[in-house]
């Protein structure tokens, strides 16, 4: 799932993929899916500023994605 | 109005009634301390006609009910209330509410700031001004996020 | 409703109107930060029928209005609402309401904190309970006097 | 001028005194006023508990009394 400028950079609000095996963490997801054309090029272009969730709980970028459901990318949030 | 402690709407927010149900929630409360962020009609300089919020269905709930609990073990609290409005909201709308009762103002100051504080950096909120352009989200607040990380 | 910045009163207080002026002040008002003082039907573990507040008239309104004027020298704030109530108060009442305004959180969370911890120690209010004896008035609390102290 | 339990005390809300020349501060006004009656050494019977204002303005009890219009006697406040 992508929020806010990801998910206007991607043009889509969430996807399902098949990850290849080597990818294991959310840090080597991100670079798997810059590997996906432009638009994710651009949009994890500063993978240093996305936040991750799994299973809509806060992750770092060397968390597991192993049984994972549901993985989110989004900027730093901005509520209030 | 609704009974619940944590609520994301789409409607304009009744704080009012969202305080009355706070200072009204019995026990002995002494001391009732309410927040509401307004959307200002100026962001950084620039004039604007409208912010838009998205949020993270699901999540957002789960993850300010999960900071609630956590006020609740650092303060003896009696009420608490969060409604965090999403979509579009107008200057000088209320964003976000934040009620707190203690039966004394120590705790429901405190406890007021640290779930603001952890609204602002921290539940899945995105902001964006309406009118601008697609890319006008609005950065995230290095001030925002040192007033996180007292509480840690 | 007055429109006036401070006010001691001997009736109940509209928290909704207090909360309404400060919130539509104007300027860039981004937070509103109210505190509610709240009789509690039980003081020190004995259960009180109403409080009596008693305040040296003039003094008080002079004393609350330059700390507002202090409070504004150290924040940037866009309002600000001070009422006391006096006189007989049942528990659930009112006694103190303080609102603030700012355009951002900071400044409208201690300035109205500041102003509580002011009022708790130094503005010329006293209060008893009913009922009890003659001499039955609330001693000060040295927790307040620490809370004051942190602004000097 | 007399608040609170001061007041109740000496079952007086204010009075008129004339004050002997030898009394300058309001600590030795205090002292004075002790000596006026029972009433007055009951109510003064701690003076490090009891807070003064001339005019409106808190004062400690170094405070010179002269040109004072309007003297203040009261407990700790209570407010809020």
């Amino acid at each position: 799932m992508y929020f806010a400028w990801l998910r206007e950079r991607l043009d889509k609000t969430e996807e399902e993929v098949e990850i290849p095996s080597s990818v294991q963490t959310v840090g080597e997801l991100m670079d798997w899916l810059k590997t996906r054309g432009e638009e994710y090029e651009y949009a994890f272009d500063n993978p240093k500023v996305i936040r991750a969730a799994i299973d809509k709980t806060h992750v770092r970028a060397e968390a597991k994605i192993a049984g994972a459901s549901e993985i989110a990318f989004f900027p730093p949030m901005t509520g209030g | 109005m609704s009974g619940e402690t944590v609520r994301i709407t789409l409607n304009p927010i009744d704080t009012d009634a969202e305080t009355r149900a706070v200072s009204q929630a019995g026990g002995n409360i002494g001391a009732v301390v309410t927040f509401s962020g307004i959307c200002r009609a100026d962001e950084k300089g620039d004039k604007i006609s409208a912010l838009f919020l998205e949020h993270y269905p699901g999540m957002a709930e789960q993850e300010i009910g999960s900071h609630v609990e956590e006020a609740k073990t650092r303060w003896p609290l009696l009420a608490v209330r969060v409604v965090h409005r999403v979509g579009r909201i107008e200057p000088g709308e209320v964003i976000v509410f934040v009620a707190t009762a203690s039966a004394h103002r120590e705790a429901a100051f405190q406890a007021a700031e640290f779930i603001m504080d952890y609204l602002k950096t921290s539940a899945p909120f995105w902001k964006r001004t309406e009118g601008g352009s697609k890319e006008a989200w609005i950065d995230a607040n290095e001030k925002d996020d040192r007033a996180a990380a007292r509480w840690k």
